[in-house]
C-alpha cells in the first residue's frame, strides 16, 4: 500500500480534479450530487495523503521521485515528475484536511446559492491544483499547477461575477498574480537554460541537486529573485499584495481556502521548495536573494499589520492579517528558518481557516453583513462560533503553550534574531506580533462583545454542517502544537530530516517570554482601547489622518491606479493611436502619395504628352481614314488584296529561288 | 462444254477484236474493247427495257384481272416498238419560259448516268464491262448525279409542278441514299473490297454442296438486302414510293413539261436505273452470277444473273400492282427513323458476325442484335396508340 | 505523258478562274463556287505532285486530297447555309451590299 | 493517377465548381461534405506519413514549365502536414460557424484549395501561384460579404498583400536569374554559401521579407489586419486567421530562413526588434479596442509574433545550441497549429455573440454569465487557451518558443514576456465586461449554446485540452522535421 | 495518246470552269461547275488516283452541286437582280495567273515525266485511313458533324 502510493502519488490531486470534472459534466443536474462528489473526492485525497505520509515517517530524509517524459520535441525530451518528501507530505495533509473542512462548511454556507454545483466543482478543482503544486517534481509542472491554482482562484473570487466588484476583484487577482508569474516564468526559462533540466530531483542531476546548482553559477541570484516574483504574487507580498484584500469579494469559504490554507501558502511553499537555489553561494546562510526575501517579508508583514488595525470589514482584517503572517513566513525563510516558516505555514493554515470559517459563520448569521461596527454581542448568540473563533484568534495572536501559532511564531522570532546580517527585521517582527495581537483583540471585541448592533438583530447560530468543521479545525489548531514544541520538535526535525528527541527542558525558551510579553501587551492594549468602542474606532477619533491613511490601505491601490495602471492604459491608447494614425497613417500616406503621383502623371499626360500625341493622332486619324476607305466591308476587296499578297509572295519565292 | 457456253460472249468479243489486236496500239484496243462492251450493254438493256415495259403492263393487267396490251404482235410483244415510234414522232414541246439548255440536258444526263451505272456490274464470269477497283463507289457516284439531273428537269421546265416534283424526288432520293449506301457497307466490310467481282467471288462457295454462301442468307445480309431493296424502290421512284411523279398529285412531277422522245428518255432512265439497282442487289447479296446450288453450275453464269435479275424485276412489278402510294411525310419518317437505324444495325450485326467467327454462333448473335434493335424500334415507332377511338360527333 | 509543269499550269489556270469568280462576281454563291474551284485546283496539285514524285512514294498526296475534299464539303455546306441565312435576313445575296458587321 | 496531395488540392476546387454549377439550395452542407472528404484525405495523408523520416514525403513531381524551371512538385514534411491538418480542421469549423451564401462557400473552398497548395508546393512558382490564389477569394469574401466599411478594408488588404507579393516575386526573379532554379530544396542547399552578391542580396532579402511580413503580419506591416478581420464575416475571419496568416509564417520557415541564413544573422537584431514591437504593441492596442473582433485580430498579431520570435531568435544568432533550436522550432510549429485553432475559436465565439446581439462592441454586453453560462464557459476556455494557460494548448508552444529564444536572446525574450501579460490583461478586461456585472437589458434574451453550436465547439475545445495535456501526438508529426531543420539552421 | 487525253480533259475542265465563273445565269454556272468537277476527277483518274476521283464526283456532284442548286432555288428571287461584274478581279486573276505561270516556267525541276506507278488500291487507302490517318479521320468526322449541325442552325427560321 505504501509503496503503491509513493509511485502513484499523482492520484492525490487527480481525485478532486476528477470530482470537479464529474460535477461540471453533469451540469445543473448535479446540484444534489455536487457536494457529495466534492467531499468524496477530497476525502479520497485526504486518505491517500495520509497513506503517503506514512512512508515518509519510516526513514528520515525520505524522498520518492517518479519522473517521466511528458513529450518529446525534436530529439529532446521534456521530463516532469512527482516527488514525495516530508515537505510535500506535510503540505498534502494540511491542504487536504483544511480543504475537507472547508468543503463541509460550504455545504451549509452556500446552500442557497443557485450555482451550488459549480461552486463545488471550482472548489474541487482548486484543491486538486493545489495538491498538484505540492507534489510537483518539476518547476514546469509546478508552474502548470500554479497557474491552474491561479485560474481556480480567479473563478472562485469571481464566483459572484454578477457583482461588478467581484468581477473586478477576480480580474485584479489574476492579473496581479500573473505579473509575478511572468517573473516566475522568466526564472523558469533562465533556470532551464542554465541547468538544462527543470526536475527538482533526478538522481543527482536535478536542478536542486549538486550538479544542477553548480551549473547555475552567478545567475542563481537572479533566477531566485525571478522565482520569488512568482511567490510574491501568489503570497501577496508587497508590492503585489493588493489583490488579496480585494479577493474577499469571493464567498467566505473561498477566502478561507485561498487566503488561509492554500493558495497564499503556495508562494511560501515555492520558496521553500527551491530553497537550494536561494542558497547558492551562501555565506553564513546569507545570499542577496534571501536578503531581498527578508526585507520584502518584513515590509509586507508590518504594513499589512498596520493596515489591519484600521479595517472594519471582518474579512478584510483577516485578509491583512494573512498578508502579515505571510510576510512573517517569508522573513523566516529568508533568515534561514525554513522549517519554522513551513511550520508556521501549516499551523497558519489551520487557524486561519478556522478564523475565516468563523467569520463566515458570523457573516452567515448576520445575513451577509461584514462590517464589524454593525455587529457586537454575538458571544451569547453564537457560542460555538465564538469559542472556536477565540481559539483561532489566540492561535493567530501567538499565545504560547496551548496554541500552535504561538510555538511557530516563537520559532520564527528565534530564527530572525539569529540573522547575521541585521537585527532590524527582528525588531520590526516584534512590532508585527504586537500589532497582530492588537487588531485581533479589536476585532473580537467589536464582533463578539459589547452590545448588539444593527446587524446582530436576528442572529442565529450556524447549522451543524458549519460548526463541526469549526470544531475540528479548532481542535487541530490546539493539538497541532504538540508536535511544535521545542521540547519535542518532531515536525521541525521531520522536515529537516533529523530524528526528534524529547527534551522537556527546552520547553521554556527566552523567546517565549518575549513573545508572551508582546502578545499580552497587544491584547491588553486592545481591550483597554476598544472595550468601550461602539460603532466607531478610538484611533479614528484620536488620529483621523493616520487612520484614514491606514484605512485606505496606505493608498497603495490608488498609487497603482494612478501610476502603473494609468501608464499601461495610456500605453494601450498610445499603441492604438499609433496603429490607427501613425502606422496606418503612414500606409495611407504612401497611398496618398501614390494617388498624388497618379494625378500628377495624369496632368502631365493630359497637358504635355497628350498635346504632342494629339497632333500625331490627327495625322494618324487622317491616315486611318484613308486606310479605312479600303476597309469597306467588301469581302471581294479583301480577297483581291489577299490574292495580290499571295502573288507577291510567289514572285518573291520565284525570284529568290 | 459448259465452260464454252459460259464464256461464249468473251470469246465473241475476242474474235471481234482479233483483226486489230496484232497491229493497233494498246489504247486503240482498249477503246475498241470498251466500245464493244458499251454496245453490248446498250443492246441488252434496251431490249430488256422494251421487254420489261410490255411485260409490266401485261403482268399488271393480269393482276388487275385484265389482259394488258395484246394488239401489236404476238401477245402484244411488239407494243414497245409501237410506243417507241409514237414517242419519236411526237412533237417535242419546250415551254416558252423554260431554260432551254437545262431543259434539254436533263434527260440526257439522267439517261447517261443510269447507263453508266450499269457498267460496273458483273453479268457473268469474266463479264464485267469496266473493271474499276472502287466499282461500288463508282456506281453510287454516278447514281448520285441523278439527283442533279432531276433537279435540272424541274428547274429547267420553269413549272411549279415540275419544281415540286423535283423537290420531292430529290428529298426522298437524298433520304434513301443514306440507307442504300450504308446497307452496302456490311458487304464491303465483310469482303474487304469495293470491287464487285471480288464481292461476287466471296459468295462463290457452298456449305454441304447446296447451301450457297450468299450474303442474303446471313441475318445481317437478309436485313440489309430488304433495306437495300426498299431504298432501291425509292431511288427509282417506283410504287409505292412514286410520290415525285404521282399523276394524281402533281401531274408527272419533274417530267410534266417533257414530251416525246425526252419523256421516253426519262422513262427509259427510270427503268435502267431499276435494272442497275437490281443488278447491284444481285451482285451484293444474291451471289451475283453464281448458281444457287453447286450442281447447277453448268448452266452459264449470265443466265443465272439474269434469272435473279428477272425475279427482282418481277417483285418490282408485283409491288406496283399491290401496294398503294405512301404519303410524303411517311416516306421521310420511314427513312430517317427506321431505315437508317436499321442500316447501321446491319453494319454492327455484320461486325458481330465477323468477330464471332462467321459460323452458326455469329449467325445467332447477329440475328439477336438485329432482333433487339428491330423490336426496340418497333416499340418506339409504334403509332397505333396515338389514334384515339373515333367519336362520331355529328352522327347522333 | 505530259510533264508536271503542264499539270501545274492547268491547275494554276483553274485556280485563277476560281479567283476570278470569287473576285468579280457579285453573287455570294459565285464566291463560294470560286473558292471550291481554288480548292479543287489545290487538290489537283496534291495529286500531281504525288504522282510525279520519285516512286515508290507514300500516298500522302492522295490522303491529303481526300481530307481536303471532306473539309471542302463541310465548308460548302456551312457557306451555303450562311448564304441562305444572309439572304433571309437582308433579302439580298449581293456581296456589295453586305458590308456591315451589324445585323 | 491523381496523387493524394493533388487530390487534396482538387477536392475543394471541385467543391467550388460544384457549388457554382450545381447551385444547390444548401450550399453550406455541400461545402461541408467536400470538407469532410478533404479532411478524410488529410487523415489519409497523416496515416501514410512516415513520422520518422525528415525529408519530403508522398511527393508528386511532374514537369510543368521546364523552360523556367517551374515544375509541379508537391509533397509534405512534418510542417506541411501539420498545416494541411490545420487547414482541414479550420475550414469545417469556419463553415459551421456561419451560414454563408453559396458564392461565399465557393470562394472559401477555393481558398482552401489554395492553402493546401501553398502548404504542399515545393517549387517557388507553384507555391507563389497558390499563395496568390488564396488572395483573390479572400479579397472577394471581404469585398462582397464583408460588413461595414468593407470596400476600404478589402482594397487595403489587397493592395497591402499584393504589394508584398510583388516585392517577393521580384526578389525571387532575382534569385532565379542568379541561380536558375525555383526548387526549394535546391535553393535551401545553396543558401549557406549565399545566393546573391552585393546589394542585390539585400534587396532580395528585403523583398521576400516584406512579402511574408505583410502576410503574417509583422509590425509595422500589420495595419491591414484589424480592418480586414473586423470587416470579414465570422467564418472568413476564422479562415483568415486560422489559415491565411499561417502562410506567412510558413513562408518564413520555408523560404526566408533557409535561403538567407547569413543575411538573417546580420539583420537579426532589427527583426527581433520588430517582433518584440509586434508582441508588445499588439496586445496593448487590443486592450484599447472596443470592438471584440478587432481585439481578437490584434491578439492574433501578437500570437503570430511569438512564432516569429522563436524563429528569428534561433536563426539570428549563431550561438544557439541544438536543444534551444529544436525547442524553439517545435514551439513555433506547435504555436502555428494552436493559434489556428484558438484564434478561430475566438472568432467563432465573437461571431456567436454578434449573432445574438447584432453588435460586437465590448460595451454592448454585460452579465452574460447569468444568462448564458455555457457560452461563457466555453468561450473562457478559448480565451485562456489564447493567453497561454497551462493545461490548454497555448502554453506548451509558447513555453518552448520562450525556452528556445531565451537562451539566445534573453533580453528580447524578457520584453516579449510582457506580451503574455498584456494578453492576459486584455482578456481579463474582456471577460470582466462581457461576463461580469449585472445582466444588461439588451442581453437578457440571449439563448445559451444550442445543440449545433455545442457540437461544433466541444470537439475543438477537447482538441485544445488534448494538445495541452498530452501533446505528443502533435509533436510526432514534425519531430523528424524539426530535427532536420535544426541541423540545417544551426 | 495520253497527251491528247490530257489536253482534252484540260480543255474540258478549263472551259467548264470559265463558264462557271462567267456565265450570267447562276444555274448554268452551277451546272458548269459540276462539269468542271467531272473534269477534275477525270484528271484524277488520269493520274492514277481513281479513288479520289470517285470521291470527288460523289461529293461534289452528288452533294455540293445539289446544295448549290438548292441554294439557288431558295434565293432565286435575287437571282436575276444580282448582276454586275468587277473587272478589277479579272486583272488580279490574270496577274496571279501570270505570276504563277512565270514561276512554274522558271522552276526547272518541274518539267519531269512520271514514273510507272502501282495504282493506289482502295484497300491501301482504307488501311492508311485506319492507321496513320486515324486521327485526322476522326477530326474530319467531328468537323463534318459540326458543319452539319451548324448549317442546320444557320438555316433554321429566325424567330421573330
Amino acid at each position: 500500500m505504501n509503496s503503491w502510493i509513493t509511485s502513484n502519488v499523482w492520484l492525490i490531486p487527480a481525485a478532486p480534479i476528477l470530482a470537479a470534472l464529474l460535477i461540471l459534466a453533469f451540469g445543473k443536474a448535479a446540484r444534489r450530487a455536487a457536494a457529495p462528489f466534492a467531499v468524496i473526492g477530497q476525502l479520497t485525497a485526504l486518505t491517500m495523503s495520509i497513506f503517503a505520509f506514512v512512508p515518509t515517517l519510516h526513514s528520515h530524509g525520505f524522498r520518492s521521485v517518479q519522473n517521466f517524459t511528458w513529450f518529446t520535441f525534436g530529439e529532446q525530451t521534456l521530463r516532469i515528475g512527482f516527488v514525495l518528501d516530508p515537505l510535500a507530505a506535510a503540505m498534502l495533509i494540511m491542504i487536504a484536511l483544511v480543504g475537507l473542512c472547508i468543503f463541509v462548511f460550504s455545504i451549509g454556507y452556500m446552500a442557497e446559492d443557485k450555482n451550488f454545483s459549480r461552486f463545488f466543482a471550482y472548489l474541487s478543482f482548486f484543491s486538486g491544483a493545489m495538491l498538484g503544486v505540492v507534489i510537483a517534481n518539476s518547476l514546469l509542472l509546478l508552474f502548470v499547477f500554479w497557474e491552474l491554482v491561479g485560474l481556480a482562484s480567479y473563478l472562485l473570487i469571481g464566483f459572484w461575477i454578477e457583482r461588478p466588484s467581484a468581477a473586478a476583484a477576480a480580474k485584479k487577482a489574476f492579473i496581479t498574480t500573473r505579473i509575478g508569474d511572468m517573473g516566475f516564468f522568466l526564472g523558469i526559462l533562465w533556470l532551464y537554460h542554465r541547468s538544462g533540466t527543470l526536475l527538482f530531483y533526478d538522481g543527482g542531476r536535478g536542478c536542486l541537486e549538486s550538479v544542477g546548482l553548480l551549473a547555475l553559477g552567478a545567475s542563481a541570484t537572479f533566477i531566485a529573485l525571478l522565482i520569488f516574483c512568482g511567490a510574491a504574487g501568489k503570497s501577496g507580498q508587497f508590492p503585489l499584495h493588493v489583490w488579496l484584500p480585494d479577493a474577499m469579494e469571493g464567498p467566505t469559504p473561498v477566502s478561507a481556502l485561498i487566503h488561509a490554507a492554500t493558495m497564499v501558502a503556495a508562494g511560501v511553499f515555492l520558496v521553500a521548495r527551491v530553497y537550494p537555489i536561494f542558497l547558492v553561494g551562501a555565506i553564513n546562510g546569507v545570499t542577496p536573494s534571501l536578503t531581498v526575501v527578508v526585507w520584502i517579508g518584513v515590509a509586507t508583514g508590518l504594513m499589512a499589520a498596520l493596515i489591519a488595525v484600521a479595517q472594519f470589514d471582518i474579512k478584510r482584517i483577516l485578509a491583512y492579517s494573512t498578508v502579515s503572517q505571510l510576510g512573517l513566513m517569508m522573513v523566516s525563510l529568508g533568515v534561514g528558518g525554513v522549517a519554522a516558516g513551513i511550520m508556521h505555514l501549516l499551523a497558519h493554515g489551520f487557524f486561519k481557516a478556522l478564523l475565516f470559517l468563523g467569520a463566515g459563520s458570523v457573516i452567515h448569521g448576520c445575513h451577509h453583513e461584514q462590517d464589524i461596527r454593525k455587529m457586537g454581542g454575538l458571544r451569547r448568540l453564537m457560542p460555538v462560533t465564538f469559542s472556536t473563533y477565540a481559539i483561532g484568534m489566540m492561535a493567530l495572536s501567538g499565545v504560547p503553550f496551548f496554541f500552535s501559532g504561538g510555538w511557530t511564531k516563537e520559532e520564527i522570532l528565534h530564527a530572525t534574531s539569529q540573522w547575521p546580517r541585521s537585527h532590524i527585521p527582528y525588531y520590526l517582527m516584534l512590532v508585527g506580533v504586537f500589532l497582530t495581537a492588537l487588531y485581533m483583540t479589536r476585532q473580537i471585541i467589536f464582533v463578539f462583545f459589547g452590545n448588539r448592533r444593527a446587524a446582530s438583530e436576528h442572529v442565529h447560530e450556524s447549522p451543524g454542517v458549519m460548526t463541526i468543521p469549526l470544531i475540528v479545525l479548532a481542535v487541530c489548531a490546539i493539538l497541532f502544537s504538540v508536535v511544535l514544541t521545542p521540547a519535542w520538535p518532531w515536525l521541525e526535525n521531520y522536515l529537516t530530516g533529523y530524528p526528534a528527541r524529547f527534551d522537556p527542558h527546552l520547553l521554556i525558551q527566552p523567546m517565549i517570554i518575549v513573545s508572551l510579553a508582546l502578545v499580552g501587551a497587544g491584547v491588553s492594549l486592545g481591550i483597554w482601547m476598544y472595550r468601550r468602542a461602539a460603532g466607531s474606532d478610538p484611533i479614528q477619533q484620536a488620529q483621523p489622518a493616520l487612520f484614514r491613511f491606514l484605512e485606505n490601505k496606505m493608498w497603495i491601490d490608488e498609487i497603482y491606479d494612478r501610476t502603473v495602471i494609468a501608464l499601461a492604459a495610456i500605453a494601450a491608447r498610445f499603441s492604438d493611436w499609433m496603429d490607427r494614425y501613425v502606422w496606418d497613417g503612414l500606409v495611407r500616406g504612401v497611398g496618398a502619395i501614390g494617388h498624388f503621383l497618379a494625378r500628377l502623371t495624369t496632368g502631365a499626360d493630359e497637358r504635355v504628352i497628350n498635346a504632342g500625341v494629339d497632333e500625331g493622332t490627327v495625322g494618324a486619324h487622317g491616315f486611318g481614314r484613308l486606310m479605312s476607305r479600303r476597309h469597306s466591308g467588301q469581302i471581294q476587296t479583301y480577297l483581291g488584296a489577299i490574292a495580290l499578297g499571295m502573288l507577291a509572295l510567289v514572285l518573291l519565292y520565284a525570284w529568290l529561288g | 462444254m459448259a465452260d464454252s457456253f459460259d464464256q461464249i460472249f468473251i470469246r465473241a468479243k475476242q474474235w471481234l477484236l482479233s483483226p486489230i489486236s496484232c497491229r493497233a496500239p494498246d489504247w486503240l484496243i482498249q477503246v475498241a474493247s470498251s466500245l464493244l462492251n458499251i454496245a453490248a450493254l446498250l443492246g441488252v438493256f434496251l431490249t430488256l427495257f422494251a421487254l420489261i415495259s410490255v411485260l409490266e403492263r401485261k403482268i399488271l393487267g393480269r393482276m388487275q384481272n385484265r389482259y394488258g396490251p395484246n394488239r401489236v404482235g404476238p401477245f402484244g410483244l411488239f407494243q414497245p416498238v409501237a410506243d417507241g415510234i409514237k414517242m419519236l414522232i411526237k412533237e417535242d414541246i419546250v415551254p416558252a419560259r423554260a431554260d432551254k439548255i437545262v431543259h434539254f440536258l436533263a434527260p440526257v444526263l439522267i439517261a447517261a448516268t443510269a447507263i453508266l451505272a450499269l457498267g460496273v456490274i458483273p453479268y457473268g464470269r469474266n463479264m464485267t464491262p469496266f473493271i474499276i477497283d472502287g466499282g461500288i463507289l463508282f456506281f453510287f457516284a454516278v447514281g448520285s448525279t441523278t439527283e442533279l439531273a432531276v433537279f435540272m428537269a424541274g428547274w429547267g421546265s420553269n413549272n411549279k409542278f415540275s419544281m415540286l416534283g423535283a423537290m420531292r424526288a430529290i428529298a426522298q432520293m437524298i433520304s434513301y441514299e443514306l440507307p442504300l449506301i450504308i446497307t452496302v457497307l456490311p458487304v464491303v466490310m465483310i469482303v474487304g473490297s469495293l470491287n464487285p467481282d471480288k464481292i461476287v467471288g466471296a459468295q462463290s462457295t457452298y456449305s454441304l454442296g447446296f447451301v450457297p454462301h450468299w450474303f442474303v442468307f446471313t441475318p445481317w445480309g437478309a436485313t440489309a438486302f430488304i433495306l437495300f431493296f426498299v431504298s432501291g424502290l425509292v431511288e427509282s421512284n417506283r410504287t409505292p414510293f412514286d410520290v415525285p411523279e404521282g399523276e394524281s398529285e402533281i401531274v408527272a412531277g419533274h417530267m410534266t413539261e417533257y414530251s416525246g422522245f425526252k419523256y421516253a428518255t426519262f422513262f427509259m432512265a427510270e427503268y435502267i436505273g431499276m435494272f442497275a439497282i437490281s443488278g447491284l442487289g444481285v451482285t451484293l447479296f444474291l451471289g451475283g452470277w453464281h448458281a444457287p446450288v453447286h450442281f447447277l453450275e453448268f448452266i452459264p453464269s449470265y443466265a443465272w444473273f439474269f434469272v435473279k435479275l428477272s425475279i427482282l424485276l418481277f417483285i418490282y412489278i408485283w409491288l406496283r400492282g399491290t401496294l398503294p402510294r405512301t404519303r410524303v411525310d411517311q416516306i421521310m419518317n420511314f427513312a430517317w427513323k427506321f431505315m437508317l437505324p436499321m442500316a447501321f444495325t446491319c453494319v454492327i450485326a455484320a461486325a458481330v458476325w465477323h468477330y464471332t467467327g462467321r459460323g452458326l454462333r455469329g449467325w445467332l448473335w447477329s440475328l439477336g442484335v438485329i432482333a433487339v434493335v428491330y423490336v426496340t424500334l418497333s416499340i418506339l415507332l409504334d403509332t397505333r396508340r396515338k389514334f384515339a377511338p373515333r367519336t362520331y360527333r355529328f352522327a347522333e | 505523258m505530259p510533264t508536271l509543269s503542264m499539270l501545274l499550269v492547268v491547275s494554276a489556270a483553274l485556280f485563277c478562274i476560281g479567283l476570278l469568280a470569287a473576285l468579280s462576281r457579285r453573287h455570294a454563291i459565285f464566291i463560294l463556287i470560286g473558292i471550291e474551284m481554288m480548292l479543287a485546283a489545290a487538290n489537283l496539285n496534291f495529286i500531281a505532285f504525288w504522282r510525279f514524285a520519285p516512286q515508290p512514294a507514300p500516298p500522302t498526296g492522295v490522303m491529303v486530297a481526300i481530307f481536303a475534299i471532306a473539309i471542302a464539303a463541310a465548308e460548302a455546306a456551312v457557306g451555303l447555309a450562311m448564304v441562305i441565312a444572309v439572304y433571309r435576313h437582308f433579302r439580298t445575296t449581293n456581296v456589295d451590299q453586305l458590308d456591315q458587321l451589324k445585323g | 493517377m491523381v496523387g493524394l496531395i493533388s487530390a487534396l488540392i482538387l477536392i475543394p476546387l471541385a467543391g467550388a465548381i460544384a457549388l457554382y454549377i450545381g447551385q444547390p439550395k444548401n450550399a453550406r452542407t455541400v461545402a461541408l461534405i467536400f470538407n469532410a472528404l478533404s479532411a478524410f484525405y488529410a487523415l489519409l495523408l497523416w496515416q501514410k506519413f512516415d513520422a520518422t523520416a525528415p525529408g519530403l514525403q508522398i511527393a508528386e513531381r511532374h514537369a510543368w514549365i521546364p523552360s523556367i524551371g517551374a515544375e509541379y512538385l508537391v509533397g509534405v514534411d512534418g510542417l506541411s502536414l501539420l498545416l494541411v491538418l490545420l487547414t482541414s480542421l479550420v475550414f469545417p469549423f469556419a463553415f459551421c460557424a456561419q451560414r454563408l451564401e453559396r458564392g461565399a462557400c465557393a470562394l472559401m473552398l477555393v481558398m482552401q484549395a489554395a492553402l493546401y497548395g501553398t502548404f504542399t508546393a515545393q517549387n517557388f512558382v507553384l507555391w507563389f501561384l497558390f499563395y496568390e490564389m488564396s488572395l483573390i477569394p479572400a479579397f472577394l469574401l471581404i469585398k462582397i460579404y464583408g460588413g461595414e466599411n468593407r470596400d476600404f478594408a478589402a482594397v487595403k488588404f489587397f493592395i497591402y498583400t499584393f504589394f508584398g507579393s510583388v516585392a517577393m516575386l521580384l526578389a525571387f526573379l532575382g534569385i532565379y536569374f542568379a541561380k536558375g532554379t525555383f526548387d526549394f530544396a535546391t535553393l535551401a542547399g545553396l543558401g549557406k554559401s549565399g545566393l546573391l552578391t552585393g546589394n542585390l542580396k539585400w534587396f532580395a532579402f528585403a523583398g521576400i521579407f516584406l512579402g511574408l511580413a505583410v502576410k503574417v503580419p509583422l509590425f509595422p506591416f500589420h495595419t491591414w489586419l484589424p480592418d480586414a478581420y473586423q470587416t470579414a464575416p465570422t467564418g472568413v475571419s476564422m479562415v483568415l486567421t486560422g489559415g491565411l496568416s499561417k502562410m506567412g509564417v510558413y513562408g518564413f520557415i520555408r523560404l526566408l530562413v533557409p535561403l538567407f541564413p547569413n543575411e538573417i544573422k546580420i539583420a537579426g537584431p532589427w527583426l527581433l526588434a520588430l517582433v518584440v514591437c509586434s508582441i508588445v504593441f499588439a496586445p496593448l492596442a487590443a486592450w484599447a479596442q472596443r470592438d471584440l473582433k478587432r481585439m481578437v485580430a490584434y491578439l492574433s498579431i501578437n500570437h503570430l509574433g511569438y512564432c516569429l520570435l522563436g524563429l528569428f531568435a534561433i536563426t539570428a544568432r549563431s550561438t544557439s545550441s541544438l536543444i534551444d533550436t529544436q525547442a524553439a522550432l517545435s514551439g513555433v510549429f506547435l504555436q502555428i497549429f494552436n493559434h489556428g485553432i484558438t484564434a478561430a475559436a475566438l472568432f467563432y465565439f465573437v461571431g456567436l455573440l454578434e449573432q445574438r446581439r447584432g453588435l460586437r462592441g465590448i460595451d454592448d454586453f454585460g452579465g452574460l454569465m447569468q444568462r448564458t453560462p455555457l457560452l461563457c464557459g466555453w468561450m473562457s476556455v478559448a480565451m485562456f487557451s489564447s493567453l497561454g494557460l497551462p493545461g490548454l494548448n497555448g502554453f506548451i508552444g509558447e513555453f518552448l518558443i520562450f525556452k528556445g529564444s531565451f537562451a539566445v536572446a534573453a533580453s528580447v525574450t524578457a520584453i516579449a514576456v510582457l506580451g503574455l501579460l498584456f494578453t492576459a490583461v486584455t482578456f481579463m478586461r474582456a471577460m470582466q465586461s462581457l461576463f461580469g456585472g449585472p445582466l444588461v437589458e439588451s442581453c437578457s434574451g440571449f439563448s445559451d449554446l444550442i445543440r449545433s453550436e455545442k457540437l461544433v465547439i466541444v470537439p475543438v475545445t477537447l482538441l485544445m485540452f488534448a494538445i495541452g495535456i498530452l501533446p505528443q501526438f502533435i509533436f510526432n508529426i514534425f519531430n523528424a522535421t524539426v530535427t532536420h531543420m535544426a541541423r540545417l539552421f544551426a | 495518246m495520253s497527251t491528247v487525253a490530257f489536253a482534252g480533259i484540260a480543255i474540258l475542265t478549263l472551259a467548264a470552269a470559265l463558264a462557271a465563273a462567267t456565265l450570267q445565269k447562276l444555274m448554268h454556272a452551277a451546272l458548269s461547275f459540276a462539269v468542271m468537277f467531272v473534269g477534275i476527277s477525270a484528271f484524277f483518274f488520269f493520274l492514277g488516283a481513281e479513288f479520289v476521283g470517285l470521291v470527288q464526283i460523289f461529293v461534289y456532284i452528288g452533294a455540293v452541286a445539289v446544295l448549290i442548286v438548292f441554294t439557288i432555288l431558295l434565293t432565286r428571287h435575287d437571282v436575276g437582280k444580282v448582276r454586275g461584274f468587277n473587272w478589277s478581279g479579272v486583272f488580279v486573276a490574270v496577274a496571279v495567273f501570270g505570276g504563277l505561270v512565270w514561276t512554274i516556267s522558271k522552276t526547272k525541276s518541274l518539267s519531269i515525266v512520271p514514273q510507272q506507278i502501282k495504282p493506289v488500291t482502295v484497300q491501301r487507302i482504307g488501311e492508311l485511313l485506319m492507321t496513320n490517318y486515324v486521327w485526322p479521320l476522326q477530326c474530319v468526322g467531328v468537323l463534318l458533324t459540326a458543319a452539319l449541325i451548324g448549317a442546320l442552325i444557320l438555316v433554321m427560321e429566325e424567330k421573330s
